[in-house]
């Protein structure tokens, strides 16, 4: 049954938000803040990017603000101003990216001026921005966060953040698929990867995708076929979920960018669950020196190895 | 002329054609996303929403092959795709945008070198269009001169009626014959109210201004304000009726393959990268700077017209929120 | 197009016999690029290697591929003949059908077209090698040995015997190590001081020996043949040059009570002192936390009475350069402190036996300085609280070692034979006493040393008691042993004068510090990993360092001087040749598109890979990027494997190589 | 001596990726000692089970392997310290993606084979050979290879055929 949700402190929060903001910029903290602005439709939002502390009241948070920012700090995204410290406006799951992109060297906590939101969840689409916050409207990924009082920041607004139990939908639907035989499973990916069109917008807003060459556009040799033929598409997609597979922390901006509908986080939350039981590893929570695919023990499962 | 079909009469000739093994390409739901798809029955046919690409890959697929190769010792031998496999088609339910984009495209495929994958297919191809009885936010086919019973690109055009059905306009030769073909299953007149169309929010854009605009703002700070949030995917211009950059390709081992054509987009950082290592569009905002001049003055500047219906599907499926509508709109008031 | 000759060898009749050569060698000259093919009755025989080499010129072949045997047979007679042909040897690929297909397959249909395809696939692989020049490394042929115990001292002194200069590094201000402290040494009893300060001696005097001593290594840079060493000379506040250790300053110096870690801080030194009389330099140092003109500024009696000058406040620390082309670590051993639970570390210590509360419960080094002749009691064996020679004694073996629950689960291999020979000392030196021994079992491999153990009881009167002391408590003046004997299978209680637990043997602390400094590998336990436990116990995985004595693990006198020396030819080995010549196997980094995430470097084995910035004409960090230093890289490929990008590539192993053969298939 | 095996049975293609130290040198041993087991596998060489990228076993299906083996050093065996020991961990983690894909695992095998271990070999590859010759032919990549998004098909009466082949 749909029930809405209160979306209430969120007002609130903006005016934190943009009083931080304000602050920093003026006080010379950053040099820039990465946050969420107003745009033409109606309850529709855009990243922006902050230079000047009198624009800071452009900045708002509502639940059309589905981005994960941590993309534009990335070196593949070069445009963003890299002098100085950046102030960036986060979510706990958009964090999350930010703890991992630190573990591999892409990032600087001293660079960062984090300004954590107090998130009782997002929209999952924002192809209709102006929808109302709801139940069955709430991202997946929502429904089973973790993380809604993002921790370490530099500074979250006071406001508690007070989330409905909903059901886990990713992971009812892994559980759905791993009940199936292979045959079924493959159909079912078939049907999904043949919407497939490569426009890569999965691998652009991934905070994780910061190779400068990616190694599905290599040509010597072609590792992955780059055509959107259904023999590229189902290895572009195992592809990528192998790269994420211990990196990712499920902000599942792949999944809402693909305008294909394909629901590209399911493989990512699968391998997550994997990690968790092979090395109870779990991404985003601290800033590891090595990742689980970067190290091993000894005692390691290799009851698959005959 | 007009006549009128109804549903169960539009159902039977889709069943009729996909019996006489013509290819029905209308909008169909593939794993929940509406898409062009050819039809296995007349069932499958959605109209009350917009597929989420256009209807363009029926005339310039996502991805075809132009010829393949073999190699032997120090041989290469090389075979010719032959246009004529190519299947008759009918693309069905295609909203006014959508089939306004194909003359926009033959244009392009038919003007210094003459496109035969193109060609054919859309020689072979008949477009059965429909007017747009709903629109959103992201609408703006009347802000760029078109409309949502814009006949443009049809061959026979359907407008949904009050009572159910569909007046039918035959607005080609084409169109005609399907109506002679299959008469029995046209009434000779349409006496229904049309259903009210979509009324797009946008307000028209003075499309000459902007050109303007652009013919002396190359360079621009207001460019990377604008794009500075472009994260560059392809998902604007491979959702979009018009665009129509494509890449080539060889896929296959060393000893034979296939070269192919697959739908390129001016985001993407490779689109510009040379050999040589450099890149003339080495940052996103001058990417997304193309785009616009590309649809707003480069086309126009060689065909005359604008190279945007406003179906509004890259304002909706934009990852980052970049409204195209509202940057040409304020472009067209500086 | 590429020119490839192929070369198909029927191998006598172990590949024709199965395997229709003629017939692979028409299917394989209609692949593309094949210029060439035919087959050979021995094509690693010199006729059939004079056909590769003549055919390769007169084809102008730019590619080979023999079809065969297994490559890890011949590969490296056919690139030599290759090579000797006027092409790079790395343009030469064999294909096994021999060991892979005509030995293992009887059918000639199914050996044939197998052996067809296996060859197709070299011919596609072979087409994507490169021009691989072999790697050469200079080499620096001066060493540095890390540690003046036995094994560093042993390790040094061969390599300058062997006419290469090298650095001796050692934490303390004498050489010496354990093996100084000791009495006397099993299974002969020699004096240790007899046999050991000559070999000091040596060190001292040798010309090709550097010696650092009260210094620390502070950074390690480079790799094989090309290290640069920073050491950190501690402020010594005697300057060695001009000190000639006449000893005036330390019977001057006023303060005396200064417990002597040598003797295990039963004797007492002063604040400027060598820490035993036949110290190594013989060069004194000032402690300058008990030294009264450090904390009060005022005595200086020292520098008054110092006839040469040597003394000086000033001194401060210095740190020294040095290059070398090899290291042996010989950082030696601790015992386990068992008095507490060493802060963070798994070992859970063994307060229960009453170590640093009860005095007469001393460990076995404690003991060798009592019956050192040179130690603070002159040779008796007396007890630490009263100065009392003790007649009853216990010792408890495996304290530490073996006790998996306490965290450490390994043996520490001495403990029984030193045990057996304290048992024997206090016998020789207290004739009326009676010693006990509690052990789980007496381990006494090694030439001469079960005899020794025998000879404990047999002749020394030592009784065994087997089984393990369950608690121990003062009373009064003795020491109660609770125990039970398990052979009997009775409880036993012994009041003792004095109790010596054999602690387990630990690496020194820091262990792991240096280890990190020097980029190689260690166990849980901190004892440093060799690159094979059998094969290559002497050498690091790191190329270029070497390991000696109980730094690697427990290991007694013979054992650590035969490692010493191990390690001392291993170098020699690498100082033997001017230049390093190493297959150029080894992976490569693509700059432009490495984004330096440096997965690389997290899974490398080697520490081969290393951050490099990358910096435009004006001199700006552009980025930082991974680096694989071709000198210790080992050519596994595990980081090309990891790297997201393919931005590291194996040579010899690339991408273009391995995917050109799957699409073969 | 020469069984002959029914026409237009199904032989099936299996890729095998083995390290030089171990496995491969364990097939050469299988070979010195003349033991006999099916010619399907292709072998193919690398310094260590490190390095093979999950892309290869990948790419080896999409080429139409039937099966695919992985095999390298046991456990601390490895030439290179710890190679096998990330091959490991990325093998976990690359199965069960492809499992969750929708390949079945029986046609991908990992082994631990060393160079004395000719016999293992022998039995590994005897095993996987059979398993897969009973299950039949890896039809979902090579279907997937001969497909095209609708909008690229050409209808061909060979093409057809050669899709029915499968």
């Amino acid at each position: 049954m749909t029930q809405p949700i209160d979306e209430s402190i969120y007002t609130a929060v903006t005016v934190a938000i943009q009083a931080e903001a304000q602050r920093i910029l003026s006080e010379g903290l950053v040099t820039a803040v990465v946050g969420y602005a107003s745009a033409r439709r109606k309850g529709s939002t855009q990243p922006i990017v902050i230079t000047d502390a009198a624009l800071a009241e452009k900045l708002i948070f509502t639940p059309a603000c589905v981005n994960n920012l941590a993309v534009y700090l990335t070196k593949a995204k070069k445009e963003i101003p890299k002098t100085g410290r950046i102030g960036i406006v986060v979510k706990g799951c958009d964090l999350k990216a930010l703890v991992g992109l630190m573990g591999e060297s892409q990032l600087k906590r001293e660079d960062l001026y984090l300004i954590g939101v107090p998130c009782i969840g997002v929209l999952g689409s924002i192809i209709q921005p102006d929808t109302a916050f709801t139940s069955d409207s709430i991202a997946p990924k929502c429904r089973e966060c973790d993380a809604h009082l993002p921790l370490g920041c530099d500074f979250v607004p006071s406001q508690q953040p007070i989330t409905p139990e909903l059901e886990k939908k990713y992971a009812a639907e892994i559980d759905r698929l791993e009940a199936m035989t292979p045959a079924e499973r493959w159909a079912y990916w078939k049907e999904q990867f043949s919407k497939c069109i490569k426009c890569y917008a999965c691998r652009q807003v991934c905070p994780f995708c910061f190779c400068e060459q990616c190694l599905c556009d290599r040509n010597k040799p072609q590792m992955v076929e780059t055509t959107p033929r259904p023999a590229g598409n189902f290895a572009w997609h195992i592809v990528r979920a192998m790269h994420l597979t211990g990196r990712c922390a499920g902000c599942a901006e792949c999944e809402r960018a693909c305008p294909m509908d394909i629901p590209l986080n399911l493989l990512n939350r699968k391998m997550a669950k994997e990690l968790k039981d092979l090395y109870e590893y779990e991404a985003g929570f601290e800033v590891n020196a090595k990742g689980p695919l970067t190290m091993f023990t000894e005692k390691d499962d290799q009851s698959f190895i005959k | 002329m007009k006549t009128y079909i109804s549903e169960q009469n539009l159902n039977t000739l889709l069943d009729t054609l996909i019996a006489e093994g013509k290819r029905v390409v209308a909008p169909r739901m593939n794993a929940g996303t509406p898409l062009y798809e050819p039809l296995a029955s007349a069932d499958e046919l959605v109209t009350d929403q917009l597929p989420k690409r256009s209807g363009k890959e029926a005339f310039f697929p996502l991805c075809e092959d132009i010829m393949s190769y073999e190699k032997e010792g120090q041989k290469v031998s090389i075979t010719d795709i032959d246009p004529a496999r190519f299947p008759e088609t009918v693309l069905v339910g295609v909203r006014s945008c959508d089939a306004a984009a194909i003359p926009v495209l033959d244009a392009v495929f038919s003007w210094d070198y003459k496109d035969e994958f193109f060609l054919e297919r859309r020689k072979k191809t008949t477009v059965v269009g429909l007017a747009c009885t709903m629109a959103d936010d992201a609408c703006f086919c009347t802000a760029v001169g078109l409309s949502p019973a814009e006949t443009r690109g049809s061959d026979l055009f359907l407008t949904p009626v009050e009572g159910g059905g569909y007046s039918c306009e035959t607005c080609s030769e084409k169109g005609e014959a399907l109506v002679k073909s299959y008469t029995a299953l046209f009434a000779e007149a349409c006496s229904s109210k049309a259903l009210p169309l979509a009324e797009p929010q946008t307000e028209k854009i003075d499309l000459q201004k902007v050109k303007g605009w652009l013919d002396n703002h190359f360079e621009d700070p207001a460019w990377d304000s604008i794009a500075t949030r472009c994260v560059g995917c392809g998902a604007c211009a491979f959702v979009c009726p018009v665009c129509h950059c494509f890449d080539i390709v060889d896929e296959g081992t060393e000893k034979s393959g296939k070269r192919r054509k697959n739908w390129d987009a001016c985001g993407f950082w490779k689109f510009t990268h040379h050999a040589s290592g450099h890149n003339p569009r080495d940052q996103q905002p001058k990417r997304y700077r193309n785009r616009i001049m590309h649809k707003f003055k480069y086309y126009d500047d060689k065909f005359g017209e604008t190279l945007c219906t406003g179906c509004g599907r890259c304002i909706r499926l934009c990852p980052v929120g970049i409204d195209i509508a509202g940057i040409v709109e304020e472009i067209s008031k500086k | 197009m590429s020119r490839i000759g192929v070369f198909i060898c029927h191998c006598g009749e172990n590949i024709s016999r199965t395997v229709d050569v003629a017939r692979v060698a028409a299917e394989v000259g209609k692949l593309p690029g094949v210029a060439f093919s035919t087959d050979y009755k021995y094509m690693c025989s010199d006729p059939g290697q004079t056909l590769l080499k003549k055919t390769i010129q007169d084809q102008k072949l730019s590619h080979v591929v023999v079809a065969a045997c297994s490559p890890r047979m011949h590969e490296r007679t056919f690139r030599k003949a290759v090579e000797a042909a006027g092409l790079n040897p790395f343009l030469c690929e064999m294909a096994n059908i021999r060991e892979h297909c005509s030995w293992v397959h009887e059918n000639i249909e199914e050996a044939t077209v197998k052996a067809t395809e296996i060859v197709g696939m070299m011919v596609e692989r072979v087409k994507k090698n490169r021009v691989l020049p072999t790697i050469t490394v200079p080499v620096t042929k001066r060493s540095l040995v890390i540690g003046g115990g036995i094994a560093g001292i042993q390790a040094a002194l061969d390599i300058a015997d062997g006419g290469h200069e090298v650095i001796l590094v050692e934490r303390e201000p004498s050489i010496g190590g354990h093996m100084a402290q000791l009495s006397e040494t099993f299974p002969t009893l020699d004096c240790s001081q007899c046999i050991m300060t000559p070999k000091m001696v040596d060190v001292a005097n040798h010309p090709k020996i550097t010696l650092y001593t009260y210094s620390e290594i502070e950074l390690v840079e480079g790799y094989i043949g090309n290290f640069q060493i920073t050491i950190r000379k501690k402020a010594r506040s005697v300057d060695e040059d001009k000190c000639t250790g006449c000893g005036v300053c330390m019977t001057k110096c006023p303060i005396k009570k200064i417990p002597n870690k040598f003797d295990c801080n039963l004797g007492m030194r002063p604040a400027i002192y060598v820490p035993f009389p036949q110290a190594v330099p013989n060069t004194p140092v000032i402690d300058r936390d008990n030294c009264t003109k450090f904390k009060t500024g005022k005595c200086g009696l020292c520098q008054k009475v110092c006839g040469p000058g040597a003394v000086d406040y000033e001194q401060e620390d210095t740190l020294i350069v040095e290059p070398v082309g090899a290291i042996v670590v010989a950082t030696g051993f601790d015992l386990y402190t068992i008095a507490e639970k060493p802060k963070g570390s798994p070992i859970k210590g063994y307060g229960e036996f009453g170590h640093g509360k009860i005095p007469d419960v001393i460990d076995g080094m404690t003991f060798e300085r009592l019956a050192s002749a040179s130690g603070p009691t002159g040779g008796k064996i007396l007890r630490p609280s009263d100065g009392k020679e003790p007649k009853q004694i216990v010792f408890i073996q495996c304290i530490g070692s073996r006790a998996r629950e306490k965290g450490i689960s390994y043996c520490s291999k001495v403990c029984c034979m030193y045990t057996a020979k304290h048992t024997m000392l206090y016998h020789h030196k207290v004739h009326d006493g009676q010693a006990y021994v509690f052990f789980m079992d007496a381990r006494t491999p090694g030439k001469s040393y079960d005899e020794f153990w025998r000879r404990s009881i047999e002749e020394e009167e030592a009784v065994y008691i087997r089984g393990m002391v369950s608690r121990l408590y003062q009373k009064g003046k003795k020491i109660v042993v609770m125990g039970s004997d398990i052979a009997v299978g009775v409880q036993v209680e012994i009041e003792a004068d004095m109790v010596v637990l054999a602690t387990a043997i630990q690496p020194q602390a820091g262990a792991d510090t240096l280890a990190q400094k020097l980029g190689i590998s260690y166990d849980k336990y901190n004892f440093y990993s060799e690159a094979h436990a059998k094969l290559r116990p002497v050498e690091c995985a790191t190329a270029g360092i070497y390991l000696a004595g109980a730094c690697q693990g427990p290991k007694d006198i013979p054992d650590t001087v035969s490692q010493a020396s191990a390690a001392a030819a291993k170098v020699m080995a690498l100082f033997s040749k001017d230049k390093l010549e190493r297959e150029p196997i080894v992976a490569r980094v693509k700059e432009s598109a490495c984004v330096g995430c440096f997965a690389c470097k997290k899974v490398c084995a080697y520490g081969a890979i290393e951050e490099k910035e990358i910096r435009d004409r004006q001199g700006n960090l552009v980025k930082v990027v991974a680096y694989v230093n071709p000198g210790v890289c080992s050519g596994c490929g595990t980081c090309q494997a990891t790297c997201p990008s393919k931005c590291v590539e194996l040579d010899g192993y690339t991408d273009e190589q391995i995917v050109a053969m799957i699409e073969a298939l | 001596m020469h069984t002959e095996k029914p026409k237009n049975s199904f032989e099936p293609k299996i890729i095998a990726f083995v390290c030089t130290w171990c496995t491969y040198a364990g097939a050469d041993l299988a070979g010195t000692s003349r033991m006999q087991y099916p010619s399907n596998v292709r072998v193919l060489k690398f310094p260590c089970t490190g390095r093979i990228d999950p892309v290869f076993i990948l790419k080896a299906f999409q080429q139409g392997a039937d099966g695919v083996l992985v095999s390298g050093c046991h456990p601390g065996d490895c030439h290179y310290i710890a190679g096998n020991f990330h091959a490991r961990r990325r093998f976990a983690a690359f199965r069960k993606l492809l499992e969750f894909i929708g390949v079945d695992l029986n046609r991908l095998q990992f082994s631990w084979v060393s160079a004395a271990e000719g016999g293992k070999w022998v039995e590994v590859v005897t095993d996987l050979t059979e398993r897969v010759r009973s299950m039949g032919p890896m039809v979902e990549f090579k279907e997937l290879a001969m497909e095209e998004q609708w909008s690229g098909t050409i209808d061909t009466p060979e093409l057809k055929e050669a899709y029915n082949q499968i």
